[in-house]
């Protein structure tokens, strides 16, 4: 045991360096990078921590695509970076933050080492209804069985959130193509690179959708990656994003939290509340929902890193 | 020496060897020489990751390994475009929609 | 010392670390890698509580795992909103500021046709 | 067997350690980033590689071997992908080298919004002091002497 304490211990050592280096260092394509491998290192923590779902979620999401996003605005603002760094706040604020910081994390520190003992948990609820719902991964159950309503407002959160990107393009770009475009030499090593790599990624995607219901994974992580997959297909030159305004995009933006609310209100009529499944029914109705929701979740997740709308809607 | 005890020893190994290579992050100088450390820390991760999971006999933590060799591969494309790119402007393009 | 609360600890240095960032550097973009950092202390706080209620077979009280995972999509939504505000901001007028006496903006420019 | 399996797993992962070390100190010891890439790529493919060769045995064939060897293969062509892709960066001088991506003439590109080139010129005449000046011509073919130019730093 006390050797993989030694690895807690050097993992976390490692975290704390990391993120102040990320926190610290001058210039912003640096901080990005070291965003992203921080990212990388949580996924580790999860890991030890026992959640693998979380590990992925984090693989997926923290390293790839918010590394992403944020390499592209990085690459995007790097003239405004010296216009930036005159504006360092005064030794008085860094001074008053760096108290102020301090005190949050010995406050929350106190709170860490006072948590009562032992812990309370709900885990031996989770499992005694695991039976019901017929999915056996506790994690994906109490995503789509017992807190319903959280997922179907966080997929509802990422529809806004796209919608709220989109509403900031400009007038006459209203509807039109975001601005991720490629770059790439469509014969060149980045074409094959997302030839070979996007078809096996778009079955490991499914994969892991597939297993989410009785293994770690899940319709996030998958989406998840397939959106990067899709991504890095256009990345490479191979494809284009659709314009915003078609029909299909938006159509099938809408469909997954469409049929999720329909079939979470169908349980006021075949069972007794809203997001209750009925008898025996359970897995088949998380199944269709998970289904629904999954091209909504691509769609959107890419659509978010690609960004508000840049050029004109064909004529 | 178990099998688990050794694949945690080596997992252990490979962290700190990763670790030390981070100081090529901080000290850069280009963000190429940064990018080089993230992608060794990406690649030492899957394996620490693997030895981990094979040590604790954990099932799912070769899908995460499979998840972030995927990903960190997508991202690290992503910087390559990012760093050749000066600022992100693409009018250049000549291939038109 | 194990695990649960050596990374509980963590956390709490990580959220100090993020929100020092928010406040000290001027840039925009720093300033929501540093609110993402703030972000993940919390989650790694959440998963430390959620790992202590390991019971019957499981590693981690599946609960609050379950909301990590609505939170990181929710964390990744909210983060590319802001990103793409800030370049919205930046395409106005070339520079990106939070400064209360900013530089004049130059006129509202259109983007090139396709 | 199992003995025999289990020394093969120990030799394998010691091996992929080894080349984990290597791989660190050539990167922290090399002193242009051609060189450092070349050690990168050692851990990458064959750390990564011999890891995952004798993780092969205490695994469950075949879904979980299949996924080892997948991780791999994505390790493999990430790495030769990012390798060149960054061999190009690193030979043009690295991120700040924003005038070799200018047309020769330098100071009027294209934009695509007329206020970039106003204000978002600006910081671009202040990073190129920092560039040596043989590092300035772009097209050079990749085949070219160019690759062993790299400056020690």
């Amino acid at each position: 045991m006390t050797l993989a304490l030694a690895v807690d211990i050097g993992l976390t050592l490692l975290i704390l360096a990391m993120a102040a280096w990320t926190i610290a260092v001058r210039d912003t394509f640096a901080s990005v990078i070291g965003f992203v491998t921080y990212g990388l290192l949580l996924t580790l923590v999860w890991v030890r921590l026992a959640a693998p779902d979380v590990a992925l979620t984090e693989a997926a999401m923290g390293g790839g695509l918010t590394g992403a996003l944020l390499i592209g605005a990085a690459a995007r603002l790097r003239s405004t970076e010296s216009a930036s760094r005159t504006e360092r706040p005064s030794v008085l604020t860094r001074t008053l933050a760096a108290v102020l910081s301090a005190a949050v994390t010995a406050a929350l520190a106190i709170c860490v080492l006072n948590l009562p003992d032992p812990a309370p948990t709900l885990a031996p609820a989770a499992a005694a209804q695991l039976g019901s719902t017929g999915v056996g991964n506790p994690v994906t159950a109490v995503l789509l069985a017992y807190r319903a309503m959280d997922t179907l407002l966080e997929a509802i959160v990422v529809l806004l959130a796209l919608v709220g990107v989109w509403s900031l393009a400009h007038d006459r770009a209203w509807g039109g193509y975001p601005q991720l475009r490629s770059h790439a030499d469509p014969d060149g090593i980045l074409a094959y690179f997302a030839r070979v790599m996007a078809p096996v990624g778009i079955i490991v995607g499914i994969y892991i959708f597939w297993i989410g219901a009785d293994f770690p994974g899940g319709k996030f992580q998958g989406a998840t990656i397939l959106a990067a997959m899709w991504l890095l297909v256009i990345g490479a030159g191979l494809a284009h994003l659709p314009p915003v305004s078609q029909t299909w995009l938006r159509v099938l933006l809408v469909a997954g939290p469409l049929v999720f609310i329909v079939i979470g209100f169908a349980g006021l009529v075949t069972a007794e509340a809203v997001f209750a499944y009925p008898n025996g029914y359970a897995k088949p109705l998380i199944l269709a929902i998970e289904i629904a929701l999954m091209p909504t979740l691509v769609l959107a997740l890419a659509l978010l890193v690609a960004g508000a709308p840049q050029r004109m809607p064909p004529q | 020496m178990t099998m688990p005890d050794f694949l945690l020893t080596a997992s252990a190994f490979v962290l700190v060897m990763v670790a030390l290579g981070l100081i090529r992050i901080l000290r850069g100088p280009e963000d190429v020489d940064r990018m080089m450390a993230a992608q060794l820390l990406g690649s030492g991760g899957i394996a620490a990751l693997l030895l981990l999971g094979v040590a604790t006999e954990a099932k799912a933590v070769i899908d995460v390994a499979l998840t972030l060799a995927l990903l960190a591969a997508f991202a690290s494309v992503a910087f390559v475009q990012g760093i050749s790119r000066p600022d992100g402007d693409d009018s250049k393009e000549t291939r038109g929609e | 010392m194990n695990g649960p609360t050596l990374f509980g600890l963590c956390a709490a240095a990580l959220v100090g670390f993020g929100l020092y960032g928010l406040i000290v550097n001027p840039q925009p973009l720093r300033k929501i890698i540093g609110f993402n950092i703030i972000g993940s202390g919390v989650f790694l706080l959440f998963g430390a509580i959620a790992r202590r209620g390991a019971a019957v077979g499981m590693g981690g009280d599946p609960v609050p795992q379950a909301l990590l995972i609505t939170g990181i999509v929710v964390a990744f939504s909210a983060t590319a909103l802001a990103v793409a505000l800030l370049l919205r901001l930046f395409d106005e007028g070339g520079l990106v500021t939070l400064a209360s006496e900013a530089p004049p903006t130059k006129t509202t420019a259109d983007p090139p046709d396709a | 067997m199992k003995i025999a399996l289990d020394i093969f797993t120990i030799v394998a992962v010691m091996a992929g350690a080894f080349f984990f070390l290597a791989g660190t100190v050539g990167l922290l010891r090399f002193p242009d980033p051609l060189t450092r890439l070349h050690a990168l790529t050692k851990a990458d493919n064959l750390g990564l590689g011999l890891v995952v060769l004798g993780l092969l045995p205490q695994t469950d064939w075949p879904l979980d071997t299949i996924k080892l060897v997948t991780i791999w293969l994505f390790a493999l062509l990430a790495g030769a992908t990012v390798g060149q892709l960054m061999a190009c960066a690193a030979r043009r001088g690295g991120s700040n080298t924003v005038d070799t991506l200018l047309p020769p003439n330098g100071n009027t590109v294209e934009l695509s919004t007329p206020t970039y080139q106003i204000v978002g010129r600006q910081p671009f005449a202040a990073e190129t002091n920092r560039v040596p000046s043989r590092h300035r011509d772009a097209d050079l073919p990749l085949n070219s002497t160019a690759l062993h130019r790299g400056p020690p730093t």
